[in-house]
């Protein structure tokens, strides 16, 4: 079982402590109060642990990228491993809390839509997000197997964005109506816009509003 | 006419016996007035009870102290919208909440307020009052299932299993103590337990055999009288669906069970039943164990100082809730708005103390002491299911069933057997060394 | 890999409600408007008699679209929104929200801010169980603890109130630190409150603990065990109770919870009761927190340099806090400009709520309700 | 007190007794049916009472209408009523049944005429207030045998339904 008390395991060399764990911070390593005027931002350094050398040892180029930023360590995977990766996240690297499954919309992208876990590991006490990208209309294979908290949250993803998890056992809207059309944090569609249509027949409301 | 009227004033007996029909309704009106008027009563005070118990202040707005209250709450039921659900069956929803009230006010009947204020004593009572208190089940069921919903059938479901359940508990309870009118031998701490009776189902009866025996049947056989009023006081509470036992009608999780579907006058029935029964199976209690009509320490504190003395009781009472009334009088806001409150507080004092001091008439007095000891012991029962209502949390069905089959029923079993057993050891054990 | 039947089953709904005769099914529906879903859940369940064969929850009928507001809102603007997800602890999102976009922006609140957002956080707590507390006896039957607590509560809404003028949805904190320095007399009020509510917490106790019928109530319902509530991602005090002795207040600690002395207490059987015991003990573990960041909140400025219009980056965060109920997480990506291109709220009532299947199944009815109660959800953050 | 009108309240128990008779076989839906058979069973106890048996009367009550048909609609609750309504309710057996009707109806008259004998003259008086101790003596005396056996045949019932509706023990 995880330690209680503040003392995760000694960060694997060249792994930055993530800021929160350093209250009351007087100096930084790369996150030091940047210059007043217009900060630069830190920017996204190479993730160096041995979990990340292993990934990359293991599927090569399959790892787009794995880096660093604010100490917060993430990995961008190709979505046709991404089912692999986790699997070995959570089996081998003890990652056995999925903390967060959701996604970001680009519509400029040609790959729109990222995909992300936020991953969590009781033994090791340290947090992980794994990326992916995928176009829309592609599907994803689910990770309710990996971790059965997956269920509601693959649900909302696919109610708010409409990306398809394969495998999936009760894939349908969970935040909006059954009937509703279109998924509102994409992009495209409009803060005031809603399904008016639905709104008549269901509510009964004329203006659909 | 007025001979007949009268005549019945000089005979020792309950209207019923006497067979005289004036006095029988005029006992029907009383006391049938009487308990609603005690049910609106005990509205107003479970809420202002249980306020208290919960750090609220209860009903204020109406009349000093929400005094009103009940009155404003009867008025909206009464103009309420009467809904009957489309698919309800029509009859049957009708009908449920007239049961319910023709059960529980039937019930009263055989009430006995004192050796002559009943309406009447059949030598049946207990069992009249038990058979009738159990039609009441037929209400509910009804309700569950005319309303043609699921919570309500639920509710009613609980509800029947419930009240059968219990109904056998406190049957045993109830054989106990009136094996206790038949029974000789010793009463509690040496008090008492001379002359027999023949053993009786009266309830006027059963009265009499305490008086007769010198002893409450809570004290007799001590423990075995008060282990059975326990189980007694924990089946009534079943009975009537209140907390901790309210599962037929749980608002967390059935909404409100049974009589989810009913509104403003009928369900207002439902209410008017539920507390009527919960006011009859009190008389029982207090008929079985508690000794009905007697004032408390007939024997310790007898002769006739005491007697004038405890005489005085319900004219002091009445003096006393007066005074309470003038004191929140005179605290009240001296402010217009409440001028109207504060007359009306006052005056409902004078007639309280007016009341007391008519009470103080000997002829009065003599005639009311027995009716104001039933009340005051019934009372303290109706303040039990408030107290409960604030304290315990629900039940969960199947612990529920537990307690009535698996605690309740072994102990009622056990009590019976054991009054027997003790009951009749003296005849015994002259059979044993006498041989046979 | 867990056994993935035990946690994905799903009511077969399509098929026509057949009647009790044919078989002993009955579907029955619970909510949206009922007395003991605490709001808008809606529950379909499926029993056998009074069993529960399974559950299915209905939820959104409280969307107000939380995720897609924040993305047409400035960072400043948002920060009342978050109040309105889990309404009884308006402060902790508040706390979870500012410090995200600060660890974004790359400041830090300066250390007597750090103070006052730790003192009232861990009132809010306070706030919070109580309120649970009070619905959950409720619930279970027992009325009288709703007015206690709701008494007791009404002190720490009093403290907000004068802090920030707003009871229930406070928008106490600002990104970068705190907008209002302490009113006078702040400090004596707090103190007095922990001197106040600690008997009361015992008073509490004294209805509950050992009551017979709570004890039969709660104990062995609704047990859900370690491993079951990590893989389905259960946080807070429920994880605690099964006992997993995690809290991101010490595991990943953040603000200035590292400087004060408090114990996670944590349960065994992870039933009703262990959840109830649990909250209990956090409740006083709040109260030591708050009575010594009382003592040694030091003087200083409250609110740290941060621009008046915040540009943030370009780069993503994730930031979680131990809000009441659980994990609050939130994963905000930046585009670089005066608006965040994604909001993510990781609300621990929504994640929560899905072991209400898993705890309930092969219980009755009367348990599904004090496993609702117990899970301790408020729908505002499980529909956002 | 003596009996009022009598003969009225004969006539009016009588007639709901065979009414909710009637009642119980006509009506198509059975709740409705079982609320008859309460009516009946409840005018019977009148009529006991009226023939001095109040023990029996108020157990009848207490037994019939408040358990036993509690029993009945507990069960009746749960049974489809679309269902039972689309049901023929009167199935090919009711020649038989017509016939055995009338031959009962018959037997009783046959009974009525010729054996007025067994009747007695007069209406038999018991004391009100002992009738139910002399029940008792007569079950736990001249009848006791039959008594218990008749709590045997019950405790077996018991057991068997039990064993019926438990599917694990």
């Amino acid at each position: 079982m995880p330690d209680e008390t503040k003392s995760p395991t000694p960060p694997s060399p060249g792994e930055q402590k993530p800021a929160a764990e350093k209250p009351a911070v007087a100096a930084g390593t790369h996150e030091k109060p940047a210059a007043p005027a217009r900060p630069a931002g830190p920017v996204p350094v190479a993730w160096e642990s041995p979990l990340a050398a292993k990934l990359k040892r293991q599927y090569g180029s399959g790892i787009h990228e794995a880096s660093t930023y604010l100490g917060q360590n993430y990995a961008v995977v190709d979505s046709s491993i991404v089912a692999e990766v986790l699997t070995i996240l959570r089996d081998e690297e003890q990652f056995d809390y999925c903390v967060d499954i959701t996604a970001v919309h680009y519509p400029q992208r040609e790959k729109q839509f990222d995909l992300i876990w936020i991953l969590y590991s009781f033994p090791r006490n340290e947090r992980v997000r794994v990326k992916t990208q995928i176009a829309d209309g592609e599907a994803i294979p689910t990770s309710t197997g990996i971790w059965p908290t997956a269920n509601w949250l693959e649900r909302e993803v696919y109610d708010m964005f409409g990306i398809r998890f394969e495998g999936h056992p009760d894939l349908k809207r969970i935040l909006l109506p059954d009937g509703w059309k279109g998924h509102p944090l994409r992009k495209d569609y409009g803060i005031i816009q809603q399904d008016n249509e639905w709104v008549q027949i269901n509510l009964g409301i004329k203006s659909g509003q | 006419m007025l001979d007949y009227i009268t005549s019945y004033l000089r005979m020792d007996a309950t209207p019923g016996q006497a067979g005289n029909i004036f006095w029988i309704v005029v006992y029907i009106f009383v006391v049938f007035g009487g308990v609603s008027l005690a049910v609106v009563a005990m509205n107003w005070l479970e809420r202002k009870a249980l306020a208290h118990f919960q750090v609220r202040l209860g009903p204020m707005r109406v009349g000093p102290h929400g005094l009103l209250q009940p009155i404003a709450d009867a008025i909206k039921l009464f103009i309420k919208e009467d809904i009957i659900p489309a698919q309800a069956d029509k009859f049957v929803f009708w009908l449920a909440p007239l049961i319910i009230l023709c059960a529980a006010f039937t019930t009263l009947i055989v009430v006995p307020f004192g050796p002559t204020h009943a309406i009447t004593d059949v030598n049946i009572g207990i069992l009249f009052m038990l058979g009738v208190s159990s039609l009441s089940v037929l209400g509910i069921v009804m309700a569950g299932w005319a309303s043609n919903s699921h919570y309500p059938l639920i509710g009613a479901l609980r509800s029947s299993a419930q009240m059968v359940s219990y109904e056998v508990a406190m049957g045993m309870a109830v054989v106990s103590a009136i094996l206790m009118t038949s029974l000789s031998g010793f009463g509690a701490f040496g008090i008492g337990g001379a002359e027999p009776g023949t053993g009786t189902l009266s309830m006027i009866g059963i009265v009499q055999a305490q008086q007769a025996q010198h002893v409450w049947f809570i004290f007799k056989f001590f423990p075995l009288g008060f282990v059975a009023l326990a189980i007694f006081a924990v089946a009534m509470v079943a009975e009537t669906n209140r907390a901790p036992f309210d599962l037929p009608e749980a608002e967390s999780e059935l909404t409100a069970g049974f009589h989810t579907e009913y509104s403003g006058l009928r369900w207002s029935l439902f209410m008017l039943g539920e507390y009527t029964a919960m006011i009859a199976v009190s008389s029982i209690a207090v008929t079985l164990w508690l000794g009905g009509w007697l004032r408390p320490f007939p024997n310790g504190l007898s002769g006739e100082t005491w007697d004038l003395i405890f005489s005085l009781f319900p004219g002091l009472t009445f003096l006393f809730l007066a005074a309470a009334c003038f004191y929140s009088t005179a605290r009240m806001p001296k402010h217009p708005y409440f001028r109207i409150q504060t007359m009306g507080l006052g005056a409902f004092g004078a007639v309280l103390g007016l009341i007391g001091i008519v009470l103080f008439v000997p002829a009065v007095r003599d005639r009311i002491q027995d009716i104001y000891w039933f009340v005051a012991k019934v009372a303290v029962f109706m303040y039990l299911y408030i107290w409960y209502r604030a304290t315990f949390p629900r039940y969960r069905f199947d612990q529920l069933m537990k307690v009535g089959w698996k605690v309740l029923l072994p102990m009622g079993i056990g009590v019976l057997i054991v009054t027997a057993a003790v009951g009749i050891s003296p005849e015994m054990l002259a059979l044993l060394r006498h041989g046979h | 890999m867990p056994d993935a039947t035990k946690y994905l089953s799903h009511l077969e709904l399509g098929q026509p409600d057949k009647t009790f005769l044919d078989s002993n099914e009955l579907i029955i529906n619970m909510g949206p408007q009922h007395p003991a879903t605490h709001g808008v859940l809606r529950v379909i369940l499926k029993l056998d008699g009074e069993k529960v064969l399974g559950t299915e929850c209905v939820i959104g009928y409280l969307h107000r679209g939380v995720e897609k507001i924040a993305e047409n809102r400035t960072y400043t603007m948002f920060n009342p929104y978050v109040d309105r997800m889990d309404y009884v602890a308006a402060v902790s999102n508040g706390l979870g929200y500012c410090q995200a976009v600060e660890k974004l922006l790359n400041v830090e609140a300066p250390p007597r801010a750090n103070y006052i957002r730790v003192i009232l956080t861990e009132l809010n707590r306070l706030a919070s169980h109580m309120l649970w507390l009070g619905t959950h006896a409720l619930d279970i039957g027992a009325m009288t603890p709703l007015f206690y607590t709701f008494r007791d509560r009404e002190e720490i809404l009093k403290i907000f109130e004068k802090y920030c003028g707003a009871r229930l949805t406070t928008h106490a904190f600002r990104i970068g630190g705190c907008l209002y320095e302490t009113y006078e007399g702040f400090e004596k009020d707090v103190e007095s409150f922990v001197r106040f509510v600690r008997p009361k917490i015992d008073e509490y106790e004294g209805l509950l603990t050992t009551n017979r019928i709570w004890l039969e109530r709660t104990k062995g319902v609704g047990v859900i065990s370690g491993g079951d509530c990590i893989a389905l991602g259960v946080t807070g005090p429920v994880l605690r109770a099964s006992g997993v002795k995690w809290d991101i207040r010490k595991a990943q600690p953040y603000a200035n919870y590292p400087e004060f002395d408090f114990e996670i207490p944590t349960g065994q059987n992870g039933d009703t009761y262990d959840r109830y015991i649990v909250r209990m003990r956090e409740m006083r573990q709040s109260l030591r927190i708050v009575e010594q960041a009382v003592n040694k909140i030091p003087e200083g400025p409250i609110m740290a340099k941060v621009p008046k219009i915040m540009k943030p980056p370009v780069g993503e965060i994730y930031h979680s806090i131990e809000a009441p109920k659980g994990e609050l997480g939130y994963f905000i990506v930046s585009d670089g400009s005066t608006q965040p291109y994604r909001v993510r709220v990781r609300p621990p009532s929504f994640v929560n709520l899905q072991a209400l299947d898993l705890m309930v199944r092969g219980q009755l009815v009367a348990d599904v309700i004090a496993v609702i109660g117990t899970l301790d959800i408020v729908l505002g953050e499980v529909d956002r | 007190m003596q009996p009022v009108a009598t003969t009225f309240f004969f006539y009016l128990l009588a007639g709901l007794a065979l009414l909710g008779g009637v009642l119980v076989i006509t009506r198509k839906n059975a709740v409705h049916s079982a609320l008859a058979l309460i009516l009946t069973l409840l005018a019977l106890a009148g009529l006991y009472l009226m023939l001095y048996a109040p023990f029996v009367a108020g157990v009848q009550i207490i037994l019939y209408a408040g358990g036993i048909m509690v029993l009945f609609l507990f069960v009746i609750m749960l049974v489809s009523i679309e269902k039972a309504q689309r049901e023929e309710q009167f199935n090919r057996q009711w020649v038989v049944g017509l016939l055995a009707a009338v031959a009962l109806g018959a037997l009783f008259v046959f009974v009525y005429v010729k054996g007025s004998a067994l009747f007695p003259e007069r209406m038999m008086l018991p004391p009100e207030s002992s009738n139910t101790q002399e029940i008792a003596t007569y079950l736990y005396g001249d009848y006791l045998f039959a008594f218990e056996i008749a709590s045997l045949l019950l405790l077996v019932a018991i057991i068997g339904a039990v064993v019926m509706a438990k599917k694990r023990i």
